[in-house]
């Protein structure tokens, strides 16, 4: 199987836009991508970003769903360690990221393809060159042919 | 769910925002695209949305259309989610029925291929509209304010803001760091452009402060905790002792006379290290509170090693031992401490029993409703700057030691003296931007530097009657009867010298220039390169955020910008308000600043603050957890997991959500196992349909 | 710590012309150190400031070449006692990391010579060496000649300690004056330690190279010292070949030992003065006499 | 008869293309970003013989005045130490935009005649190309030849005391892998080039 996807990936890396999912937390990550804007910061369209109030609130079912939905990467913006709007919640967040890594690696999704970040409200510099940095790297990786449903990939 | 579903009308409204979203982003082409999409009923693209019009449109097509669901796609949430929900409940709508897309913030503006911003902005409508259709009529909870309010730092902004409220009746705390209120102000000699006496108009608000009855003063205090939410602030205040019971001294000095010390020996802090002051001092004469301090770093009766905080360390000056330029730094006292003393000070305090050097620190906790940010800036460290030779050579000085040189109560009695305490200065050369307007330290302009250079050079004049010599990049007088004052230095003969100073140094290419400092700089509106000699250099240090801010921020939980400044909600419509609601900032503590503006702000930030406690409550966002009973199995996963430990777990064993501490991050929701744990306006389901909706092409 | 397995060593064309002396000292110090020293075979020339004048790519690529043939090595360690060439080689170092653009073209070039790209290369100065690695402790400890010499004003130049601030602060070096002090001399104040010397101008534009070194003896002279230790040959040469036309310059007469920090250090270390190359100054040859006390058959030889 | 020549510049001069060009060179970014502050010129020690002082290129440069740029002394005089771009507030890598425009200037011809320093470049670059190593002797003769052979005369006397000292090396120094480093020079110009 896994030959297959490489082959698809090299016929189509050449214009290929990648899909990504983006979940932001209200305080830092969502305020950064605001500044981006009010700051007239360019970075590619790719991203779709969802707000949720912390990155603690995200259920690794969320970014399973994005997957299965079809995204090609999925990342995740809370606000640095230690600054959190609500305390801790951040690190609840990164607990279930390193767990979830693992489970999605099984799952045969690179690496590159699901990032956390710590982007504070001040950084809207930062977010641009993560998403610029994201869209490349999962260009480069190429489409992730995972839209078949998650338990099919995960036996296999 | 279905029953939410049936019968859902949803209504789009696309913004162009002007042009700041229709010039990349296709508005019409995504109403027509959404008018196309299940369940919506009308879909507009309109010029305005938040205007009115813009509204009015969402009102009347609630009633017309019998919408029961709307989607605005125009600019941030956080600017204008509040106005429609107020549209949409004007058209008789649960406000929460409404969803906002950010196609400007988030898209027009950080995109510019106009095809892919364009497919963005469906893409994001699309799952809006499908997440809408799941929302639920909410009511926003309603918390009381308590009435007192918080104000730290007590500099001029956080007198001026104290002074506000407690004139409306409200009871403020006003808590210092150092051992007396006013701040950089009380430092400063004269002020621009009018050169009235920084004190004589200071002095009065401070001595208010001590003696208004709605203020409680505690200087030489640090805020150390935090917690709460607005309106309901739990605040931990540790009072330094200064070993003097402030409620026994009455501030007569006697003791600080009676020291063993019989001639002041140590770096004098407010007085930049130029002065002297004994273990025991008052650092001004008109401080308040009028209490003197006993300094446990100099005085003998404390004879184990203490770190020296960072303002004492600074105010050493360049010229602490042994170089003896100045005076003895703790560092060097601390060899001969003996622990054991006379303690004359004691004696001379007599049965007032105001001294005790048994006091401890005191804790306070109190309960406040709002906070307002004063702390202040800290000036630049020239010695950063190793070519301007600050710390190398004596006759360099910062601006703010000149302040203390001129002042009539300062350290020479305003004989603008060298460092060897007797030379007068023949010239002198100002050097502005110093650590401001540069990469390699500060890349923002400092805003006053300009203006009190003007001031220090008519000073100087007038003091030493010396050649004055300003070195500017851009000479920067943009405010009310600034220009003026530029104009008046002009006539008095202070030289103008377009040019960043390149370096101070003590070559002599010329005999002219032995034994003095020569400024090596391109004079840019000549063209030519030019040496010029002088006595005495002045460095305008620029502002920049206290190297503390970071902890500050944290302990406050608000945003602080990379440069060390606290950021405000909005540059320009919320510029005293913070992320946190009920915590508010006033003075250089939010970017540099002149004293009018740092005053205007702390009222604005004192105006601020009442609105609120008049308001006598504040709506919560209701998007607190809570419990699908049914469903809970009693895991108690959740309860740990909660910073506010909002969730306790009943007998009948379930777990139960306050609402009134619950703050609603949903980190509880996330890691549910039974999904039993939703959180309003936040719920699996709503999100799940989100993720669908930006992703799958309808 | 790479002390123990010494350093590749690249001498550059000044050591092996008018600066030989520095050459000389340097190798005479490290042998005292008993800090092995390889110098890099078939290094060819840094282009110093003239190839970037001419054509960048050029440039880089001289560097390239020495640089890749130190990458080869196992010891990683690259020693340029020149300024000019520590720079060079180091700014290539800098320029191909950070410029695609330079990144091909060396790429191309070395390509062409079928040299390998290079990489983990370390371009260090001896100064930042001999004050890291070897360290003011060891130094302190094996000095056998205390200083007994007149006042020295350290004078850094431009290239080894800007723009990049590794051998030492770029806007106030003082590791050389702590070296120094170390072995129980006493520097000045110098306020131009960091001032050019001109470079090759005293060869083309005769008068305004002079005069720029005319400023620097008067101002060391000034301060009380007695002479100058430089870390570049350049430096060196021109302060030390030309102080006679200075003289005529000034009307006042310069005899200013211009010495390698080297060759004090050296000294200081107990290295055999012969070594030392110290019969190569011109100016202030009496000076030297007497403080390192060199018979007068080494001076004499030149 | 006295001469009154005009300064005026007019904006047909002014070539906005080369100095979008100009920026694009490594260490020429920031140009863009110059405030004018002078420090350049104040900390480089060889403005004080400069037609234009390193601030008035910059100038140049950002307004497009190519000739006067490429044409003036400063360039030359700059004798790349490096200080004005430490001290620069803007991070300008002031010394490369010097050597670039020295290089645009030699590849223009754009330099004054009989200029040593230019010439000292250009017969180093072919020293070095043709033995891998420098040899100041041949350099400083050849240089004196195609600039000012009267230079030689200053040199008389140091030349003498140095020789004495044994710091003239007579012997060329030239390295065994000549003809690959030229492989490699050539190999660059052309990726130069392209």
């Amino acid at each position: 199987m896994l030959e297959t996807v490489k082959e698809a990936k090299n016929q189509e890396a050449t214009a290929f836009e990648p899909r990504i999912v983006a979940f932001f937390c209200n305080w830092c990550t969502y305020l950064a991508a605001d500044l981006a804007g009010t700051s007239r910061m360019k970075y590619p369209p790719n991203a779709r970003v969802i707000r949720v109030m912390c990155s603690g609130r995200l259920d690794p079912q969320f970014i399973l769903k994005a997957f299965a939905d079809g995204a090609d990467g999925v990342l995740i913006g809370g606000c640095h360690p230690g600054d959190c709007h609500y305390q801790e919640g951040n690190y609840k967040c990164l607990r279930r990221f390193h767990l979830l890594k693992r489970v999605v690696k099984e799952m045969g999704i690179e690496d590159g393809r699901f990032r956390l970040e710590w982007i504070s409200a001040s950084e809207g510099d930062r977010l641009r060159t993560v998403m610029i940095d994201m869209v490349e790297k999962v260009r480069a990786l190429g489409p992730l042919h995972w839209n078949a449903p998650v338990e099919e990939v995960a036996v296999s | 769910m279905p029953e939410r579903n049936g019968a859902v009308r949803v209504g789009v409204y696309v913004c162009h925002c002007g042009s700041n979203i229709a010039g990349i982003v296709d508005c019409k082409e995504v109403a027509e695209y959404a008018a196309g999409l299940i369940h919506v009923v009308v879909s507009r693209d309109y010029k305005y949305m938040c205007s009115d019009p813009g509204q009015d449109l969402i009102r009347n097509d609630i009633q017309e259309h019998k919408l029961n669901r709307i989607v605005v796609a125009a600019c941030s949430p956080h600017l204008h989610e509040h106005t429609f929900r107020v549209a949409t409940a004007n058209g008789g709508l649960n406000p929460y029925y409404m969803t906002m897309v950010n196609i400007r913030e988030q898209d027009s503006w950080v995109h510019t291929d106009r095809q892919a911003a364009t497919e963005k902005a469906s893409d994001l409508v699309r799952a809006a509209i499908r997440r809408v259709v799941l929302q639920r009529p909410l009511e926003k909870a309603r918390v009381p304010i308590d009435p007192n309010v918080l104000v730290v730092g007590g500099g001029i902004a956080g007198i001026h803001a104290a002074l506000t409220l407690a004139n409306a009746g409200k009871h403020v705390y006003l808590v210092e760091r150092e051992a007396t209120i006013g701040g950089h102000m009380a430092m400063f000699d004269k002020t621009f452009p009018t050169l009235d006496c920084a004190a004589c108009i200071l002095t009065p608000k401070m001595s208010a402060v001590k003696a208004h009855p709605n203020i409680t003063l505690w200087a030489y205090s640090d805020v150390e905790k935090v917690d709460g939410y607005v309106g309901n602030y739990k605040v931990r205040v540790r009072r330094r002792t200064r070993y003097i019971r402030e409620d026994l001294c009455a501030g007569c000095q006697e003791c600080i006379e009676a020291c063993v010390y019989k001639q002041p020996k140590f770096a004098d802090e407010f007085n930049q290290g130029l002065g002297k002051r004994r273990p025991i001092y008052l650092p001004f004469p008109q401080a308040i509170p009028q209490t003197p301090v006993i300094d446990r770093d100099t005085c003998i009766e404390f004879n184990e090693p203490r770190k020296i905080r960072w303002l004492t360390s600074l105010s050493q000056g360049a010229f602490s031992a042994p170089r003896g330029q100045c005076c003895l730094s703790p560092h060097f006292a601390r060899l001969w401490k003996s622990g054991k003393c006379k303690k004359t000070c004691l004696e001379a305090c007599g049965d007032r029993h105001a001294i005790d050097f048994k006091l401890q620190d005191q804790l306070e906790e109190i309960k406040v409703g709002t906070i307002i940010l004063a702390t202040g800036f800290q000036p630049f460290d020239a010695k950063r700057i190793p070519y301007y030779g600050y710390g190398h050579y004596p006759n360099v000085y910062t601006s703010l030691e000149i302040e203390r040189l001129v002042n009539a109560s300062g350290p020479a009695a305003g004989e603008v003296v060298l460092r060897d305490g007797k030379t007068v200065p023949k010239s002198i050369g100002i050097i502005h931007c110093v650590g401001s307007r540069d990469e390699n330290t500060n890349r923002w302009c400092s805003r006053v530097c300009c203006m009190y250079s003007l001031k220090l050079a008519h000073l100087l004049k007038e003091h030493t009657g010396a050649d004055i010599f300003n070195f500017y990049i851009d000479m920067r007088t943009p405010g009310k009867s600034f220009e003026e004052f530029y104009q008046r230095l002009l006539s008095e003969g202070v030289h103008f010298i377009r040019g960043k100073v390149a370096e101070v140094t003590d070559w002599v290419f010329d005999p002219s220039e032995e034994g003095k400092l020569t400024l090596r700089v391109e004079d840019t509106l000549l063209g030519v390169v030019r040496r010029i000699p002088v006595d005495m250099v002045v460095l305008s240090v620029g502002m920049e955020g206290h190297q503390d801010a970071q902890d500050v921020r944290r302990l406050f939980n608000i945003t602080c910008s990379t440069e060390g400044f606290f950021q405000e909600r909005h540059p320009k419509l919320a510029p005293v308000n913070t992320f946190t609601d009920g915590i508010f900032l006033a003075g250089c503590c939010q970017g540099p600043k002149d004293i009018p503006d740092t005053v205007a702000q702390a009222g604005a930030a004192a105006a601020e603050a009442l609105a609120l406690i008049c308001a006598g409550y504040v709506e919560q966002e209701p998007n607190c957890a809570y419990v699908i009973e049914e469903e809970c199995s009693g895991c108690k996963t959740c309860i740990p997991l909660c910073p506010y430990s909002a969730i306790s777990f009943r007998e009948d064993n379930r777990a139960e959500v306050n609402p009134v501490l619950c703050k609603g991050c949903g980190t509880c929701v996330a890691a549910c196992p039974s999904g039993s744990l939703q959180q309003r306006m936040f719920e699996d389901d709503e999100l799940f349909e989100e993720i669908e909706g930006v992703l799958v092409h309808a | 710590m790479p002390e123990n397995r010494g350093y590749l060593y690249f001498p550059g064309c000044s050591l092996r012309a008018t600066g030989v002396a520095y050459e000389e000292s340097l190798l005479e110090l490290f042998r005292v150190l008993d800090i092995p020293l390889q110098e890099l075979e078939d290094w060819n020339c840094c282009g110093a400031t003239s190839y970037m004048a001419v054509d960048e790519g050029s440039a880089f690529l001289l560097s390239a070449r020495n640089l890749s043939i130190a990458g080869q090595k196992e010891n990683h360690d690259l020693m340029p006692p020149c300024s000019a060439c520590y720079l060079v080689l180091r700014k290539t170092q800098d320029y191909v990391a950070h410029y695609p653009e330079a990144r091909r073209i060396v790429e191309e070039g070395l390509k062409a010579a079928e040299l390998k790209p290079f990489n983990g290369v370390r371009v260090r100065h001896p100064l930042e060496i001999l004050y890291n690695d070897v360290g003011l402790a060891r130094i302190k400890a094996q000095t056998v000649r205390k200083w007994q010499g007149g006042k020295i004003a350290c004078y850094y130049g431009c290239q080894a300690v800007r723009p990049y601030d590794e051998v030492d602060r770029p806007h106030d070096p003082i590791r050389m004056d702590e070296l120094m002090r170390a072995v129980g001399a006493e520097t000045v104040d110098y306020s131009l330690k960091t001032k050019c010397c001109g470079g090759s101008l005293t060869g083309t534009i005769h008068d305004v190279g002079v005069w720029l070194n005319y400023i620097l003896l008067k101002e060391a002279v000034r301060k009380g010292a007695e002479a100058i230790v430089t870390i570049c040959p350049l430096c060196q040469f021109n302060l030390d070949a030309y102080q006679s036309e200075i003289s005529k310059e000034a009307g006042k007469a310069f005899d200013v030992p211009i010495l390698y920090f080297t060759q004090v250090l050296g000294w200081a270390l107990g290295g055999d003065p012969k070594a030392l190359g110290l019969h190569r100054s011109i100016g202030g040859r009496g000076l030297v006499r007497k403080w390192f006390s060199v018979s007068q058959e080494v001076l004499a030889h030149a | 008869m006295m001469q009154f020549p005009r300064t005026m510049k007019f904006q047909r001069e002014a070539d906005p293309q080369w100095s979008e060009q100009v920026l694009k060179f490594p260490g020429c970014e920031r140009v863009s970003s110059c405030i004018q502050c002078g420090t350049c010129s104040g900390t480089c020690p060889l403005s004080i013989y400069m037609d234009y002082t390193p601030r008035k290129v910059i100038a140049l440069i950002r307004e497009g005045f190519r000739e006067d740029a490429l044409s003036c002394r400063t360039i030359w005089l700059c004798a790349s130490c490096y200080s004005c771009a430490v001290h620069c507030p803007q991070n300008i890598h002031i010394t490369d935009v010097m050597y670039h425009l020295k290089r645009d200037a030699i590849r223009h011809n754009l330099f004054p005649s009989r200029f040593p320093i230019p010439v000292l470049a250009q017969e180093f670059f072919k020293i070095v190309k043709s033995r891998g190593r420098n040899s100041e002797v041949l350099l400083v003769l050849r240089m004196a030849l195609r600039s000012n052979p009267f230079i030689l005369f200053t040199m008389i006397r140091s030349g003498w005391q140095l020789f004495r000292a044994g710091r003239i090396s007579l012997k060329g120094e030239r390295i065994a892998e000549v003809a690959e480093l030229n492989r490699a020079l050539s190999a660059a110009r052309e990726a130069n080039g392209a």
